[in-house]
């Protein structure tokens, strides 16, 4: 069982693109029912909004943390040696 | 009728007879057996209090309540995992320090006043440090020497608003208090820094990344959630504590993102997830206390699981830094099924635990008209998903191959895992049986209605195509080798430099002064010695004929006085 | 009573006379010395129990001068000083067997009949009826530990008690002396009694004055600056810094300091006339200095003798914050950081007998060689750092309860801010020794031994009672309560 | 018996040696038998004075006209507690001093002077007592020429073992004949303007006189003056430190104790008994003159002895410093500043003495007395050490000794009158005295001996523990500094009484 899983995985590792078409295809089902749930007035929140949001904010996220880093990055041995981030980690 | 001995009590008693039981197999089945007989002395104790006296201050060593229950359930499962994932360890000061710490993180959540919360606070500092000073080396001193001393800090101001508390009230009791007096204040500080609370974070993130594997996987469970507990219990629907929250959920998704070391990220996460709670039990409702609390519950279990297969990827590979690692879904896939069930309940996917506890916070914060909060914790929530959900297993197991082929990780970890996954899925499936144990009844509240549902999917999928546009469009940024300055640079560095300029200049001055007054007295005691050396004006050798002039100019003197 | 108390008195000065005559012979003269400071404790530990407050235990010896009598009287605070060297003297006394045997030190006779007369004479101290009294065998505490802090006769001993004569002498002469005479005079008597003798006669001026000749007099309690004497003295054998550190002479030195401002000048007119507010300030920033340099000492002793001088100025404080309460915190503190701080230097001596290791940094990964003897130094640094379940903690917990109490404004939050920040200096200078010796450098196995049973066990007994002492808590409050009654 | 005794004893405590001396002088020449004789005899006059001491203490004064004539014609000797206290002082000191000496003077001076060192010793001895018996102004006069010319003869004696003792002696001759010259001028001042010489006669006499009169003052001034040089009073003390270094061991023990305290009572008397502190030189004047002489010549003094090199120097620097504390209480001019002093003067003849003796015990062993060759002495002679550690306790006034009732007075007596400087410079002189005493000390305990020591003839003989018959009075003098430390009944009593009755006096 393990066997079949590790080469789906491989297979999909392969194929990045078809994963993400595969989940945009999902978010647009996903979508499309939150529409048609709120046309059908089984609740009352903004349609959507959660996905739009989740898409934007996670952007900005990153993009924001990557200007960030050119401020906040130093060497890994920066703080050494008083501090572990350059040490060998391997332990028993 | 309460036994005489709490669960708390049982853990740190039998750390003290840890070191006598042989090491191997009849040690580890000990430190099993600890928490599972902890889990039926709490099955079997009432609520109650226990009133006593000591030193002449009348105290509560021993209370048992919903609230403080359920904390203890969860810190004796949470004993249980990681001693079983610790199985393989053969070292005393690590079991000692481990039950030591467990062992007063839990007396510490049955103190029913300040006194002995102190006492048991300060014991979860001493007992937690030595989880990272056991790595050994330089920096893992240096780590656990920082790490100690902001626990002390805490467990101080704690002493401090206890005698303010005293000195105001006349008493210890530990209830609901607010931040109206400097005791409160002091209080409030104290449990802030163990909370993780912005500026005072950032003992988290330094210290976890730097404890042994399995010392690690400890110290993610206690430190932070008895802070949240004493929060809910002493300050809950405390206004401040929602701003606190947001900005706590807010700021390490950044660091997150851009880290390195997936432990660290980890501990980015996990004081996001402290702000979660953190925000519950500032608005304060019967729901969102709850919500709190049951986060808590869930948090433990699956932020310790996330350690535990991180931490399994470092015993097999070495090493936790996301540019070490890669492509292990080939040789550890059944540690990536456990990292990916946490991540999954950690970024509150509908099923897993972490949805079923979020859901109440953000419906309350929503509830209570908090909607900038509301938005911000969306941000959060979606922020998470980023980085634990998706950066944690895809740069562990997927991403580029490292090229390492190692083997699964051990039995005994894979089955603490198992567990702990079992039950992230287990409480996301059946939520009522977590509900039935919170504080407050949860009445008919349910989080899977198809709004939550599908706008939590929504917002999850979104994410993650976010995460798949930028790594498609290489706009991601590549994992580099290297650390992030946090707040903890003004301490570590410009402080400690401050420092020993400022000492260094203290001392050299010091030891001028001293030289300059050692060499006045050494030209006093020249010039003296000349004075009255042989030859010097008082010296021995001085002749009759210069007494004879001043026995003339004495009388003389003498004379004069009298004659004017 | 009165026979039992003279016989606490007179049989350590009687033992060292034995001391002295059975010099050659070396078993029966250390089990001599043995006995008798079994028998001085328990006469002291009898006299303990036998103590009923209320009941006036005084007596006089002989008339010194007209009206000034060498007198002895029995109360809380006295009592407990007595109890605390008389007790932790058998106990020093086994080690400084062990240590002196393993370490082969010249002059034993002289060295333990020394030891004996110092610590007569601090019960002498405790005991003391009056200032005079006091002050007398004060002195002969001075001078009956020089030859133990001189006692290698290197040039850095010589030294070291040149400096410990120039201070102790020279303050008691230029300060104590000239301030008991004032006291004299004013007063008209020097006894103690309770709620003071100086009330009605003085001024605020003249009270703080006054006050800072008796603190500064009473060199032994080492309140910056005139602290230097005490580190220099650590070239004596370490059962003399663990008896001058920890039980007879800076503990006689606060003692003092204690019963100066309870029966001498009382609690509430120190208050009263604020005298002592500037003292306040001044022990804060002793306390804190100390530890600082402490920080930076990497000689074992040289390190606990700064950080003894910052616990001393906890017992200072709490006679500047002049309450009872604060008064009976000072006592609890003088006692809990006796019993830490004999341990750490017994442990202190105990490293130095089994490796010859002084240095801290040396000390890394001794933990390992001497689980024993690091585990006691580990108890000990936990108490004076305050942590629980020490007693350490209590005497902490009182302190600041009592600052809290004590109706100073700046005063108490300077006192309470300092209390909690010296524990975290403590912390960083104590608590690392153990930390170290234990996880560092465990990749080489040390070829190495736990020092001598003899050096071994009282450290270990020692930081026991640390923790047992906890639970004494409770009578020892009651026992101190006369402390902090109101004067009548 | 008693009360023949007590009619004759002033005149016996000082006829007794002053008659033997000249008897030894001409009849033996063995030295062993004169030395008995006087120890005989000043045990006799010892016991007398303590008879004497223990008549007065009730406050009775005892007077013994010589020949029968009474006062203003004939000599009186007039026995009050000041005087019997200073009788007790002197012959105590000289009882003790020859029980020290026999040994100390048989090695330190060729046979040939032991005998005249006796003699000198009595006459000396019989001259101070003289001095504190007599009542005559004039007849003072002669007492003290004749101890002072007992002194130089004794000091000179030194000259055998060390020739600077000779240049000692003859500074201090004519220093002391100045002193003495000045002391009969001042009192022939008083005579022309009196009539009388006796001291009680005198005192009636001066206050009937109109008040102003220059000769007077200028009597008054002689007369301090010339007993300020015999006191050695700062500066006029420039010929005591080497007269008592390098003068025979048992000399030094006597002058030491005795000498300068004598002197001391001459003042006491003639200021408070016979002028009165309202008459002439007012007591103010008086105050502001020695009051900063007594604390400079304690400062300097004490400076001295702490960079002096060779112990008995130290030693009798040290002596300056003290003879500073006792004018101190005098300079007071007040019941509690007479009553430190006289306790004060007790309590340092024992310990001063004790010192003294326990040098000349050195002395005996050693030829030199320099610091550096007393390293480790303390090992070859534990008694001899043990002793002088007791004595220097006192001289620094440790509890429990005599030096400490001293200070504890002295110091007592300067804050009674608010002056706070005083007090000071007697704790930062008591300081000093730590660190001369402790030059000695740590040389003596800690240090280890030098190999060889340097101009020391007997430098093979092995140093060992000196004589019984030396350490006998050495460590009574020791133990009586203890004793009278916390029995302070004799000292502190006396003192009183004759506080009480100078300020009685003084008025």
């Amino acid at each position: 069982m393990m066997r079949r899983l590790v080469q789906k995985l491989a297979f999909l590792e392969k194929n990045p693109r078809r994963v993400f078409r595969a989940l945009a295809a999902l978010g647009g089902a996903l979508l499309a029912l939150d529409a048609l749930l709120w046309i059908a007035g089984v609740y009352k929140n903004i349609p959507v909004w959660h996905g739009l949001y989740g898409f934007v904010m996670c952007v900005a996220l990153v993009l924001g943390a990557k200007a960030m880093r050119h401020i906040v990055r130093r060497r890994e041995d920066y703080y050494a040696p008083r501090a572990t981030d350059s040490e060998e980690e391997r332990q028993p | 009728m309460i036994p005489l001995i709490a669960p708390g009590w049982l853990l740190l008693g039998g750390a003290c007879l840890i070191p006598f039981i042989p090491k191997g197999a009849a040690r580890t089945s000990f430190m099993l057996a600890l928490p599972l007989f902890g889990m039926g002395l709490l099955w079997l104790i009432p609520d109650g209090s226990l009133a006593a006296s000591f030193g002449g201050y009348a105290i509560t060593p021993f209370r048992m309540d919903g609230l403080a229950r359920i904390f203890c359930l969860i810190f004796l499962i949470a004993t249980f995992l990681s001693a079983l994932y610790a199985w393989h360890l053969r070292d005393s000061f690590q079991h000692v320090s481990a039950f030591i710490y467990a062992g007063a993180a839990l007396s510490a959540l049955t103190a029913g006043d300040l006194l002995t919360l102190f006492v048991f606070w300060e014991l979860v500092s001493l007992g937690s440090v030595g989880l990272i000073w056991a790595r050994r080396g330089e920096g893992a001193w240096h780590t656990g020497l920082r790490y100690l001393i902001w626990q002390m800090a805490s467990g101080l101001l704690l002493l401090g608003g206890a005698l303010f508390f005293f000195r105001e009230t006349g008493s210890l009791a530990f209830d609901a208090m607010t931040l109206q007096s400097p005791s409160a204040w002091l209080i409030f500080l104290a449990f802030g820094i163990k909370a993780g609370f912005p500026l005072l974070h950032n003992w988290i993130q330094d210290a976890y990344p730097a404890g042994t594997i399995t010392g690690t996987v400890f110290l993610s469970c206690f430190t932070t959630k008895l802070a949240i507990y004493a929060l809910a219990r002493g300050f809950p629907a405390t206004e401040a504590l929602i701003y606190i929250g947001v900005i706590m959920t807010i700021f390490p998704i950044f660091y997150a993102v851009i880290e390195n070391d997936l432990r660290r990220v980890l501990s980015y996460s996990l004081n996001n997830q402290l702000g979660f709670m953190v925000v519950g039990i500032g608005i304060g409702t019967p729901l969102a206390i709850n919500g709190a609390v049951a986060h808590a519950f869930c948090h433990i279990i699956y932020k310790s699981l996330l350690f535990m297969s991180v931490g399994a990827v470092m015993y097999r590979v070495g090493t936790a830094k996301a540019t070490e690692l890669g492509g292990l879904y080939r040789s550890m896939p059944l540690t990536m099924i456990f990292c990916v069930i946490a991540a999954a309940s950690i970024s509150a996917f509908p099923l897993f635990s972490g949805f079923i506890s979020k859901s109440p916070i953000l419906s309350e914060s929503l509830g209570g008209g908090y909607w900038v909060v509301w938005f911000l914790l969306l941000f959060a929530s979606a922020g998470v998903f980023h980085h634990s959900g998706i950066k944690i297993p895809y740069f562990t197991f997927f991403a580029h191959d490292s090229g390492r082929r190692v083997r699964e990780a051990p039995m005994h970890m894979l089955l603490a895992m198992g567990i702990a996954a079992f039950l992230c899925v287990a409480i996301g499936v059946y939520p009522q049986a977590l509900y039935a144990m919170l504080p407050f009844p949860m009445g008919d509240y349910t989080a899977y209605d198809a709004a939550h549902v599908i706008g939590q999917l929504e917002l999850l999928i979104f994410s993650a195509l976010a995460f798949g546009f930028l790594m498609l469009s290489g706009l991601y940024p590549p994992e580099v080798r290297g650390v992030n300055l946090d707040w903890d640079w003004v301490y570590r560095r410009v402080l400690r430099r401050a420092f020993e300029r400022i000492g260094g200049s203290v001392l050299v001055l010091g030891d001028k002064v001293w030289g300059y007054v050692l060499g006045v007295w050494g030209v006093v005691y020249s010039v003296l010695a000349r004075f009255y050396g042989p030859g010097g004006l008082m010296g021995p050798s001085r002749a009759a004929g210069s007494m004879a002039l001043w026995t003339a100019i004495l009388l003389s003197l003498a004379l004069l006085f009298a004659y004017s | 009573m009165q026979t039992l108390s003279l016989l606490a008195l007179a049989l350590p000065f009687l033992g060292a006379a034995a001391i002295l005559l059975l010099g050659r012979l070396p078993n029966p003269r250390d089990i001599m010395m043995i006995a008798v400071s079994i028998g001085t404790a328990a006469c002291v530990i009898a006299l303990l129990f036998l103590y009923e407050d209320g009941k006036t235990h005084a007596w006089t010896l002989f008339a010194l001068l007209p009206n000034l009598d060498v007198a002895w009287h029995l109360e809380p605070l006295g009592l407990l000083f007595a109890a605390l060297a008389s007790a932790l003297w058998v106990i020093t006394g086994l080690y400084a067997i062990g240590y002196m045997r393993a370490n082969n030190e010249k002059k034993q006779p002289r060295f333990f009949a020394c030891f004996s007369i110092a610590i007569g004479s601090a019960i002498g101290v405790a005991f003391a009826a009056n200032l005079l009294t006091l002050f007398i065998f004060y002195e002969i505490l001075t001078l009956s530990t020089y030859p133990l802090v001189s006692h290698r006769e290197t040039k850095e001993a010589k030294r070291g008690g040149r400096y410990y004569l120039a201070y102790l002498l020279g303050t008691s002469f230029l300060f104590l002396l000239p301030a008991i005479i004032w006291t004299w005079r004013r007063a008209g008597t020097l006894d103690f009694v309770e709620g003071g003798i100086l009330p009605g006669s003085m001024g605020g001026m003249e009270a703080a004055l006054l006050l800072a000749l008796y603190v500064y007099g009473i060199g032994k309690a080492a309140l910056m600056p005139l602290h230097r004497w005490l580190p220099e003295a650590m070239v004596a054998p370490t059962p003399v810094s663990a008896l001058l550190h920890a039980v007879a002479v800076v503990k006689a030195g606060v003692f003092a300091v204690l019963k100066v401002g309870i029966y001498i000048f009382g609690a509430a007119f120190l208050s009263e006339k604020g005298a002592s507010e500037w003292l306040i300030w001044l022990a804060c920033f002793s306390i804190l200095a100390a530890s600082l340099i402490a920080l930076t000492k990497t000689n074992l002793k040289a390190r606990l003798a700064y950080s003894t001088v910052s616990q001393l100025a906890y017992v200072i404080l709490a006679m500047a914050l002049a309450t009872p309460a604060a008064m009976v915190a000072g006592a609890l503190h003088m006692a809990s950081h006796a019993l830490a701080k004999v341990s750490l230097f017994m442990c202190a001596g105990a490293i130095h007998t089994a490796s010859h290791k002084d240095e801290i940094p040396d000390m890394a990964g001794l933990g390992r060689a001497m689980p024993l003897t690091f585990s006691a130094f580990t108890l000990g640094a936990l108490s004076i750092i305050g942590l629980p379940p020490f007693i350490g903690m209590w005497s902490k917990w009182r302190l600041g309860e009592a600052a809290l109490s004590s109706g100073q404004s700046w005063g108490a939050w300077a006192a309470l801010a300092t209390l909690l920040l010296s524990s975290l200096l403590n912390l960083l200078y104590l608590l690392t020794i153990p930390a170290r010796a234990f996880l560092s450098g465990a990749e080489k196995r040390v070829a190495m031994r736990e020092a001598p049973f003899l050096c071994l066990l009282p450290p270990c007994l020692t930081a026991l009672a640390c923790f047992a002492m906890v639970f004494l808590i409770e009578p020892l409050g009651d026992f101190l309560a006369p402390l902090a009654r109101e004067p009548r | 018996m008693s009360e023949t005794l007590a009619l004759h004893a002033p005149a016996l405590v000082i006829l007794l040696p002053l008659l033997t001396a000249p008897l030894c002088f001409l009849f033996s020449r063995a030295a062993n038998g004169v030395w008995a004789t006087a120890l005989l005899v000043s045990l006799l006059s010892f016991l007398c004075a303590a008879f004497l001491l223990e008549k007065t203490f009730d406050g009775r004064v005892l007077s013994y006209h010589f020949g029968g004539f009474p006062p203003p014609l004939g000599i009186e000797y007039r026995i009050d507690m000041m005087s019997a206290l200073m009788l007790l002082i002197v012959a105590g000191a000289s009882l003790l001093g020859l029980l020290f000496a026999r040994r100390s003077v048989a090695r330190e001076l060729p046979a040939a002077r032991q005998s005249a060192f006796y003699v000198c010793y009595l006459l000396c001895a019989s001259g101070l007592l003289g001095v504190a018996a007599t009542n005559d102004a004039f007849n003072m006069f002669v007492f003290l020429e004749i101890s002072s010319l007992a002194a130089y003869a004794l000091i000179a004696l030194g000259g055998d073992r060390d020739r600077r003792a000779l240049s000692a002696a003859y500074n201090y001759l004519i220093m002391g004949t100045i002193g003495a010259t000045f002391f009969v001028i001042g009192v022939f001042f008083l005579y022309a303007a009196t009539g009388t010489l006796n001291m009680t006669d005198l005192a009636d006499r001066l206050h009937a006189l109109p008040v102003g009169s220059r000769s007077l003052y200028a009597a008054e001034a002689f007369i301090i003056v010339g007993l300020a040089l015999k006191i050695a009073l700062f500066p006029l003390h420039v010929w005591l430190p080497n007269a008592y270094a390098f003068a025979p061991s048992a000399a030094t023990v006597f002058l030491s104790a005795a000498a300068a305290k004598v002197a001391i009572y001459a003042l006491v008397r003639f200021l408070f008994s016979v002028f009165g502190l309202d008459f002439a030189i007012g007591g103010e004047t008086l105050n502001a003159v020695i009051l900063p002489t007594a604390m400079i010549g304690m400062i300097i003094g004490s400076f001295s002895a702490i960079f002096a090199r060779h112990a008995k120097r130290i030693f009798a620097y040290s002596s300056i410093a003290q003879l500073g504390y006792m004018m101190l209480g005098i300079g007071l001019e007040s019941r509690e500043g007479l009553e430190a002093s006289f306790v004060y003067l007790f309590n340092h003849a024992l310990a001063k003495s004790a010192i003294f003796m326990a040098l000349g015990c050195i002395a005996y062993q050693q030829a030199s007395m320099k610091l550096s060759d007393l390293h480790g002495i303390a090992r070859d002679m534990p008694w001899t050490m043990a002793a002088f550690t007791i004595a220097a306790l006192s001289l620094i006034g440790a509890p429990l000794t005599g030096g400490f009732i001293g200070k504890w007075l002295l110091m007592d007596a300067a804050l009674a009158q608010g002056f706070w400087l005083i007090a000071l410079v007697i704790a930062a002189v008591s300081l000093m005295a730590v660190l001369y005493v402790w030059r000695v000390i740590e040389a003596a305990y800690l240090k280890a001996p030098t190999g060889r020591r340097r101009g020391a003839p007997r430098a093979e003989a092995p140093r060992r523990e000196a004589p019984f018959s030396m350490l006998l009075p050495l460590w009574i003098a020791a133990l009586l500094s203890v004793y009278f430390g916390v029995d302070t009944r004799l000292p502190v009593g006396a003192a009183e009484i004759i506080a009480d009755s100078l300020e009685a006096a003084g008025q």
